[in-house]
């Protein structure tokens, strides 16, 4: 399909940096939210489902961009095999690594498959874009949704257990937040997140808006 | 008649209805702290300086993040409507009596922010602000929160309870000895319900009336708040409707079950009385802003509430379910009201 | 109650373990489809009758996976069976009932990809659930997702009304009410379990 | 009198109960107010087209003859100069309703005589339906209940139906006005003729004067007078806003709500106003136009408020310079405080619907802030139709109007006020629910 | 150690399953197939695929059908760059033929310093709701009550409400979306190509020297400007100069020089904003401050 | 719909990727898949059955400190049979040896639906003093900083100290049901002190135990020597 093949637009940095900041996927695209609340009750959960995310999105989008011109659209499900494969290979060797990571991450791991995340780039972007372009943009996109899991479960577990990384941070006597440990937590930790962006964007907008009306009254003045 | 001179008055120029009588939103508002004064100082009768202090702390709290948000927002100062004072109290009313201060501060905040000015503040809230915050810290602080004393006791007003003055952020200290220290005959504080769930005791039903029971700050004389909620139901500040289908919906729900085994089960008069059902249903499920508007919404909003309030209690982890059940039916009152739009007049 | 009884796994799938606001799943759609209460109930709909098409079909599968000892191809197989179910679903329904198709279809593929689906088939295999606690199950987990998707949706159209603050548009609102019916829904705890 | 009262408490679900501030002109006898310089009479005071004036500029008129006539359309009637004197021009003038129509002004003689031309003897015993109704039309008679709908029209549609009860609607719930109970206390004999002719023309057995239990006092005064038939009675029903709306007088008199849309002659039914019957009764005999009606005169700053016979076009800066307005700045409203018109221009005319002309001041409306609806839903049990005017005034501030049209029966609104009048967040409900409307007609003509 | 036996069985096993799916899908492709326009397909494929629903449909497919069959605009899908989007309307020909630039020109000069108030208008501070009270209260009962629905419908900013009350549209930004002249409840903006040059700023029906108590600016229709047009362009009806834009070509200048309230004027937009010019016998206004209440 | 309108083309099948084409392409992949992740099975199989057993190992070793070695039986219908590799059936139960091969004790798994869900945990029975001598939390989805206090209260572990489980006359069940009291009122050896703050998770493990117990211990204890001898007949798994 001419119309649907990708705009041959060159490597550049910006399609690595789109994922972390401008396109964030957890807290731009909303997408990938499962995983995002589920597992960043702590730092080290985040990071391990981060790195699990990033190995996932990267080896199957390369393989889809690879096969694109080969797989039939009306098989999609062919995508999804190929990430189930890696979904179950990070799976398992999880569980080579550390019993207790896998534990903590749960069911999680396995349901990165549906992960909206790797599917939506997989289709969108690995289906029409060339190897080199589609690593180093899952690579970014990859980076940006760890960031936010660190974002998440910095805040978490920090006010949850007092702790970052497993360290103690705030007294012993500190008295935890239980609720940022449980699923409201994680709502509301993610929401706060979002109004605290929100916030950040209109002071600019503000900002640049009241500039362009400075700059719109000088002129009525000049004209009239 | 000799011919006057033109009268020229400024005109005015308003539409329909040009009279109104209707008591002002700030004025309800009033009225309703007015109200809830006596059930606070009942309750700083039965628990001393402790819950006073509480009361205090979470007020302003609710004032002072309600004044510094609406300035954040570069919004007109929404204080005067006195809303703000009743979600601080009616929190303090729902919390133990020795809850930590600092957390009933951080609950105010969070109630004032989080459940009703990122909503847009008075009026559009679609939970009840005093519970949001409530919740908040029932989820955080799940031991401070069902720690209870017992009433009445002897040094209250010259002593806080210890648990109160924790430092901010701080564990606060264990109350269970103080709370035998000063226990009249041996009493430490179990509410009735928790009674009832774990022990199997039925508190007398006269008690739970006049409210001598231990447990939140107010939920304890069901005859007090039934008069305040009077009083504002007479002076056309309530709408009876609320309180009225919440406790129908309760003592419905109750009589069920206690007709289904009436060993296991309480007395429907024990389901109304204990708790914070009367505090609830007169006080907050009567927000009118999170309830529905629709005659038939009112309805099925009070039966929800006593539904899930009696089946949390009978079979559910928590000892106590109104306010979860409030909760919950603020969330369902706009599907509720969506079904029971009112049928136009002559409409078949 | 039993912790295998029908009853239970059904209000522990629907309340009390909400796959939405207390599993995480499903999370996409929840916050994508839930602006207006139509489009939330089609959509409540079309998911429990995906999770249990795929919740049986997934029972089936596992079976064989089992007798060849094959439990490491669980997920990928999965994956294949729910996404040909769902869209062999779709053709005939678009076929044979182009109206229910209208409402039901267009949210098919858009539910086959969330990870509430993928979680019933794949916690009822790690709970080793029959074939009925399956069907239980994935009623149950529907039916929770619809409840949290049509309160959600009741909310947002609410507050569509109300004078939000410009910080609190879309996804932060969505998030913060989540947050809240998740408290709400930690009320539901125990319920049948461990009160008595 | 309390006994029946109690026994016979007919009303309505919902509603309101306004303070009623009728002390001031309940006793007041009717009087003349003096012929102001001018009148203007709009060609249009009432839907359809406007009437077609037949005088030219700068010709003499008498009063109570006809200026102009009909515009060939249904609901069209006459209209007649209501003084004597010259007809000055023929141009745009200010009404109440907002944009400027066409109005003849008439230079009033100072002689002109009290007593207005007569036209041709009838006697109705002798007319057929038609030519009842027909005569109707000629005197330029519209309905006096506020609406200004075509008594003609209206009884012609009703000829289409069984009708078996005419209901003369006497409840006047509006607070202030007493133009109703001054009509029915003084033209007893008007009235009940005006009764019969309408039940002449529309076929109907009985007759049935609806009055609220605060105007007793016309039960006593009416009772000699009723025919001994037992064919018209007096009914009294509970004092209430708004029982005059005829959707809510049929429902206490009767116990039956209005099929939404339909008209009363559906249920065999004709509403017409009291002061409508009276008028009929003392024009149609003697087959004069209508030219002038009783109006209560009264609110605040005046030093002579009271009820008045005023020719229709006096303009309300004659009304407050003869009634003695003393205050500096007011509201003017053509009808009563919960549904009248407001008025922007002091040369506005009496028209031929305005049952009352009220000035009121600040004291009135205390200008309280809006806030935010807090849904405290006694708006809702405050709507006789029985709407949600809380979801309406939402939806409308967002301008959301297509959807409170089709999903909240905007359009069933009446505009009664009731919702506005309880708000405690003092929201203009009915003021957005006029602009809503006038947006989806609008919306409907693109 | 890796046993053969559980790759083999493996193999066998993905394949069997590989193969049954294939097939029964293929099957199905054919045996059930429906027949759907194929630019839904084609426009699905350049659509992201996040399934977000920002659209407001349930997904990107039903959203590439809304965009095929006319009732959404590729522009609302946020997610997807503003080039694909343009990319999306490029092939489902969306385009629009060039076109003259139109603007929004708004009948009334009456600003709060020209223009009398009879009535302090209090209530709801929109056009919409103070033109249902009375008109609104301004004395001129056709002119701009000055609330400005106008600009808050204005989704491009093409509008502000200059100091007497009055909207000026920013010919730069304005698209013609013709929303504004939607929302004036009185009926005073109207969409010109640029080039209606002449325009009549007025839109009192009343007789002249009634027209000239309510408003300093409005129309008299004393007729000077039609003496000075060509015949025919200009015309007299309801007390207001009208002006034949089917003869625009023969416009100028000379109309509006002898308008003694300077109704009339000429709109040249080269400076961005509307800045119409009066004739030079126009009345002169230097009063800022709005008029008294009468 | 589109489908209705006539100036849309011909309503024929676009050209289809033909059968063949689809069909090759799914089995490849599928196949490709299949391999790829069987190698990896293959490769991890080892390494997570050693990470598993280790952790259960480390838990039966903080319940039985002494211990040097342990031997896995399955109870299936009241007879303790040895553990064959693919069996899913029955209860695993762990017999734990000292040094000198001597049997310490069983350890067993049980589960009940605390706070949030189901708590799963493995706990040690000393057959000698007929004691319940600790337990290790496998599986909890409790509140952390509430249910989760069980497996760190040193109050409730003190429970466990030697609770008791007597198996009766008949080897039917427990002489005492174990029970959960509130906290602060524990009087006999069987009961356990709750935690307050923690009634319900307390509660559950009560339930658990005395479920499991009623029902197993008394296999258990009819088996003694056959745990015995099967250390000596040298089936010992930890070399
Ligand atoms: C288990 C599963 C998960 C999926 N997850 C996603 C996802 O997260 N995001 C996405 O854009 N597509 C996802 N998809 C793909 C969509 O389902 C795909 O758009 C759809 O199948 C298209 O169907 P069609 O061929 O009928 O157009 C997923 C598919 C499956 C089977
Ligand atoms: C809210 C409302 C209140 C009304 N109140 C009265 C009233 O008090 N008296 C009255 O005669 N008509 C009242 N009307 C008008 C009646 O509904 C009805 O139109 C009138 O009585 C018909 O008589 P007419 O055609 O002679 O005016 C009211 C209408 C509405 C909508
Ligand atoms: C957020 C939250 C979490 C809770 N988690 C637990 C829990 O994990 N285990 C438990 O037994 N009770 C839990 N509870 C229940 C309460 O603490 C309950 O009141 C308590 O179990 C019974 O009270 P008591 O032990 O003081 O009698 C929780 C309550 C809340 C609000
Ligand atoms: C009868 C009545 C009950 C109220 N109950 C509550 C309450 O439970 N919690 C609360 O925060 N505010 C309550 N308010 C105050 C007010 O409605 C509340 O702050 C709004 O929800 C803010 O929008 C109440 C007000 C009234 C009139
Ligand atoms: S104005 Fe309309 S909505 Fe309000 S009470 Fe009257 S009929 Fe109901
Ligand atoms: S009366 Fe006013 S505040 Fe109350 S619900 Fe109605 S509109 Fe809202
Ligand atoms: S609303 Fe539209 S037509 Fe009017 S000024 Fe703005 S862009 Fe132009
Ligand atoms: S032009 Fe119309 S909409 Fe704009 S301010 Fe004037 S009256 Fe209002
Ligand atoms: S990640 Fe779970 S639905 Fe999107």
């Amino acid at each position: 399909m001419a119309e649907s093949t990708p705009s041959d637009t060159p490597l550049t940095l910006e399609v690595f940096t789109a994922g972390l900041w401008r396109e964030n996927p957890v807290f731009v695209m909303m997408l990938g939210l499962c995983p995002t609340l589920a597992v960043t009750n702590s730092v080290i959960n985040s990071l391990a489902m981060g790195a699990a995310s990033i190995f996932v999105l990267v080896c199957s989008n390369a393989l889809v961009s690879v096969l694109r011109k080969l797989i039939p659209k009306q098989i999609r499900i062919t995508a999804y095999i190929i990430i189930a494969t890696f979904v179950t290979m990070v799976d398992y060797i999880i569980q080579a690594i550390s019993l207790d990571l896998y534990n903590a991450l749960g069911a999680f791991i396995q349901l990165i498959v549906v992960n909206c995340l790797i599917l939506g780039r997989a289709e969108a972007y690995a289906s029409r874009n060339s190897l080199g372009k589609t690593v180093v943009s899952a690579l970014g996109m990859g980076l940006g949704f760890t960031f936010a899991l660190v974002c998440l479960g910095g805040v978490r577990e920090l006010l949850g257990a007092s702790t970052l990384l497993g360290f103690q941070v705030f007294s012993s006597n500190y008295e935890p937040w239980v609720v940022m440990l449980l699923p409201p937590g994680g709502f509301i930790v993610l929401g706060c997140w979002l109004l605290l962006f929100n916030w950040l964007k209109q002071r600019k907008t503000t900002k640049m808006i009241a500039a362009e009306e400075a700059m719109d009254t000088t002129r009525q003045i000049e004209t009239s | 008649m000799a011919k006057h001179q033109h009268a020229h008055p400024v005109v005015d120029l308003r539409t329909s209805p040009y009279i109104r009588r209707a008591p002002s939103v700030p004025q309800i508002m009033r009225n309703v702290v007015y109200a809830l004064l006596p059930v606070c100082a009942f309750s700083v009768y039965l628990f001393g300086i402790s819950a006073l202090a509480l009361m205090i702390v979470t007020t302003l709290a609710c004032l002072l993040s309600e004044q510094f948000f609406c300035r954040m927002a570069g919004k007109k100062s929404t204080l005067p409507d006195f809303s703000a004072v009743i979600t601080g109290l009616l929190l303090a009313l729902t919390l133990p009596p020795g809850f930590p201060l600092w957390m009933g501060a951080l609950a105010g905040i969070i109630g004032i922010s989080m459940g009703k000015l990122l909503f847009g503040g008075i009026g559009y809230n679609v939970f009840n602000p005093a519970l949001v915050g409530r919740a908040f810290v029932q989820a955080a602080f799940p031991v401070a929160i069902s720690t209870w004393t017992p009433t009445l006791a002897a040094n209250r007003f010259s002593e806080f309870i210890p648990s109160t003055l924790a430092l901010p952020f701080m564990t606060p200290a264990p109350t269970a000895e103080w709370s035998q220290t000063v226990a009249i005959d041996g009493f430490t504080g179990a509410t009735p319900l928790a009674l009832m769930k774990f022990e199997g005791v039925m508190v007398r039903t006269s008690d739970l009336f006049f409210g001598t029971t231990a447990g939140s700050a107010g939920e304890t004389s069901a005859l007090l708040i039934l008069l305040c909620g009077a009083y504002l139901v007479a002076r056309n500040m309530m709408d009876w409707r609320l309180p009225a289908a919440v406790i129908a919906g309760t003592a419905i729900c109750a009589e069920c079950f206690y007709l289904l085994d009436p060993d296991t089960y309480p007395t429907p008069l024990f389901m109304i009385f204990s708790g914070g059902l009367m505090l609830g249903a007169v006080f907050m499920a009567s927000d009118m802003v999170a309830s529905p508007v629709t005659p038939w919404g009112i309805v099925l909003y009070g039966l929800l509430i006593g539904l899930l309030t009696v089946l949390i209690r009978l079979f559910g982890g928590l000892t106590e379910g109104v306010m979860y059940a409030i909760l919950f039916a603020n969330a369902a009152s706009p599907l509720l009201e969506s079904f029971t739009q009112p049928k136009v007049f002559g409409d078949q | 109650m039993q912790p295998d009884s029908l009853i239970f796994i059904f209000i522990n799938a629907f309340l009390i373990n909400n796959f939405v606001l207390a599993l995480f799943l499903g999370l996409c759609p929840f916050v994508g489809v839930s602006a207006k209460r139509e489009t939330a109930f089609n959509m409540s709909l079309a998911t429990i009758f995906v999770m249990f098409v795929s919740s049986t079909s997934a029972y089936g599968i596992n079976l064989v996976l089992q007798y060849f000892d094959l439990q490491f191809l669980r997920l990928i197989s999965y994956i294949a069976i729910i996404a040909s179910a769902v869209q062999l679903v779709e053709m005939t329904m678009k076929k044979f009932t182009p109206a229910l198709f209208r409402a039901l279809g267009i949210y098919l593929p858009l539910i086959t990809t969330n990870c509430a689906i993928l979680g019933v088939a794949l916690f009822q295999t790690f709970r080793e659930y029959d074939f009925l606690q399956c069907v239980a199950f994935s009623l149950g987990a529907g039916a929770g997702f619809g409840l949290a998707i049509m309160l959600m949706a009741g909310l947002r159209e609410k507050l569509e009304l109300a004078n939000l603050p410009n910080i609190t548009q879309a996804a932060a609102l969505s998030m913060i009410l989540a947050g809240i019916l998740s408290m709400t829904f930690m009320g539901f705890a125990g319920l049948g379990g461990g009160g008595a | 009198m309390n006994l029946l009262r109690l026994l016979n408490r007919k009303t309505f679900p919902h509603g309101i109960h306004p303070p009623q501030y009728k002390e001031e002109t309940h006793d007041k006898p009717t009087r003349r107010l003096a012929f102001p310089e001018q009148v203007i009479l709009p060609l249009q005071q009432n839907i359809g087209a406007p009437s077609i004036a037949i005088v030219r500029k700068g010709q003499m008129v008498e009063r109570g003859e006809l200026i102009a006539i009909a515009a060939p359309d249904k609901l069209s009637v006459p209209l007649h100069a209501s003084v004597e004197g010259t007809v000055r021009d023929i141009t745009l003038m200010p009404t109440a309703t907002g944009p400027k129509t066409r109005s003849s002004i008439i230079q009033t003689l100072p002689s002109s005589p009290q007593i207005p031309v007569t036209g041709e003897q009838q006697d109705y015993r002798q007319m057929s339906r038609e030519e009842i109704i027909a005569a109707i039309r000629d005197m330029g008679m519209v309905g006096l209940g506020g609406a200004e709908f075509p008594t003609y029209a209206k009884l012609a549609t009703s000829m289409q139906h069984d009708i078996h009860t005419v209901i003369a609607n006497g409840c006047e719930c509006e607070p202030f006005i007493t133009t109703d109970f001054r009509v029915m206390l003084e033209n007893v004999q008007n009235l009940l003729l005006g009764m019969r002719i309408v039940m002449k023309a529309v076929a109907a057995e009985k007759g049935i004067i609806a009055i609220e239990d605060n105007k007793l006092e016309v039960m006593t005064a009416l009772q000699a007078h009723l025919p001994e038939d037992g064919s018209i009675k007096v009914e009294v029903v509970e004092t209430k806003y708004p029982q005059g709306a005829e959707q809510m007088l049929i429902y206490s008199l009767l116990g039956v709500a209005l099929p939404k849309g339909k008209l009363p002659a559906s249920l065999g039914l004709e509403v017409i106003n009291v002061a409508t019957a009276a008028e009929i009764g003392a024009l149609l005999p003697n087959g004069q136009g209508f030219i002038e009606r009783t109006v209560t005169i009264t609110g605040d700053d005046l030093e002579n408020p009271g009820n008045y016979r005023v020719p229709i076009g006096t303009s309300l800066q004659h009304i407050l310079d003869e009634t003695g307005f003393v205050g500096e700045e007011a509201e003017l409203i053509l009808g009563g405080p919960m549904m009248g018109q407001p008025v922007a221009f002091l040369d506005t005319p009496v028209h031929k619907g305005t049952g009352a002309v009220l000035v009121l001041d600040e004291r009135a409306t205390p200008n309280r802030n809006v806030q935010p609806c807090i849904k405290c839903a006694m708006c809702v049990e405050a709507c006789p139709i029985h709407l949600n005017p809380s979801a309406l005034g939402l939806l409308a501030y967002k301008h959301r109007y297509q959807e409170m049209q089709e999903q909240f029966h905007l359009n069933n609104c009446f505009e009664c006020g009731s919702c506005s009048f309880v708000c405690p967040s003092n929201i203009p409900l009915v003021q957005l629910f006029r602009v809503a409307k006038a947006m989806n007609r609008e919306r409907k003509l693109q | 150690m890796i046993s053969v036996a559980s790759i083999v069985t493996a193999g066998i096993f993905m394949i069997t399953l590989g193969l049954i799916l294939a097939v029964i899908l293929s099957i199905a492709n054919k045996k059930l197939y429906v027949y759907e326009d194929p630019r839904i397909e084609q426009v699905n494929d350049m659509l992201p695929q996040a399934q977000c629903g920002a659209c407001g449909e349930a997904g990107c497919r039903p959203f590439a059908e809304a965009v095929v069959t006319g009732r959404k605009n590729p522009a609302q899908c946020t997610v997807n760059s503003p080039e694909g989007n343009a990319r999306i309307a490029r092939f489902i020909g969306v385009t629009m033929a060039k076109q003259e630039k139109f603007v929004a020109r708004l009948a009334c000069a009456g600003g709060s310093h020209v223009a009398y108030k009879r009535a302090n208008y209090q209530g709801l501070t929109t056009c919409q709701a103070a033109s249902v009270v009375s008109g609104g209260g301004k004395g001129c009962s056709w002119g701009c009550l000055g609330l400005g629905d106008c600009a808050k419908a204005c989704t491009f900013d093409a509008i502000y409400m200059d100091k007497f009350g009055l909207p000026i549209v920013i010919e730069d930004k304005c698209t013609a979306c013709n929303d504004c002249v939607v929302a004036c409840p009185k009926d005073l903006f109207s969409l010109h190509p640029v080039s209606h040059k002449l325009f009549v700023a007025c839109k009192s029906e009343d007789q002249g020297d009634q027209a000239e108590q309510e408003c300093e600016v409005a129309c008299t229709a004393c007729g000077k400007c039609v003496a000075d047009a060509p015949q025919g362009l200009i015309a007299i009806k309801n007390n207001l100069a009208a002006i034949d834009y089917e003869l625009n070509d023969l416009a100028s200048r000379t109309p509006i020089e002898r308008c003694p309230t300077g109704a009339i004027v000429w709109i040249d937009s080269k400076l961005g904003t509307t800045r119409s010019s009066r004739g030079r016998e126009a009345k002169k206004i230097i009063r800022i401050e709005p008029l008294p209440l009468i | 719909m589109t489908d209705t309108d006539p100036k849309q083309p011909a309503q024929q099948a676009p050209d289809l990727p033909s059968t063949w084409r689809l069909v090759s392409t799914l089995s490849i992949v599928a196949l490709l898949s299949g391999i790829l992740v069987v190698l990896v099975y293959e490769y991890t199989k080892p390494i997570i059955a050693e990470n598993k057993r280790l952790a259960i190992e480390r838990a039966i070793f903080q319940i039985f400190p002494d211990a040097k070695s342990t031997l896995a039986f399955r109870i299936e219908d009241g007879q303790v049979v040895a553990v064959d590799a693919d069996a899913t059936t029955g209860e695993i139960v762990h017999a734990v040896y000292d040094q000198s091969g001597q049997l310490l004790g069983v350890t067993l798994e049980a589960a009940a639906v605390g706070y949030q869900d189901e708590v799963r945990i493995l706990y040690g029975f000393d057959p000698e003093t007929q004691c319940i001598i600790g337990f290790k939390v496998l599986k909890t989805a409790e509140t952390p900083g509430l249910g989760s206090k069980i497996s760190t209260d040193p109050d409730f572990l003190a429970n466990f100290n030697c609770l008791q489980a007597q198996v009766d006359a008949q080897h039917g069940g427990l002489c005492h049901a174990i029970k959960t009291v509130k906290h602060g009122s524990k009087q006999h050896p069987w009961e356990i002190d709750a935690i307050s703050g923690s009634t319900i998770t307390s509660k559950a493990i009560g339930r658990m135990l005395n479920g499991s117990g009623q029902l197993l211990l008394p296999v258990i204890v009819d088996n003694l020597q056959l745990f015995r001898d099967a250390y000596r007949s040298g089936a010992v798994d930890n070399k």
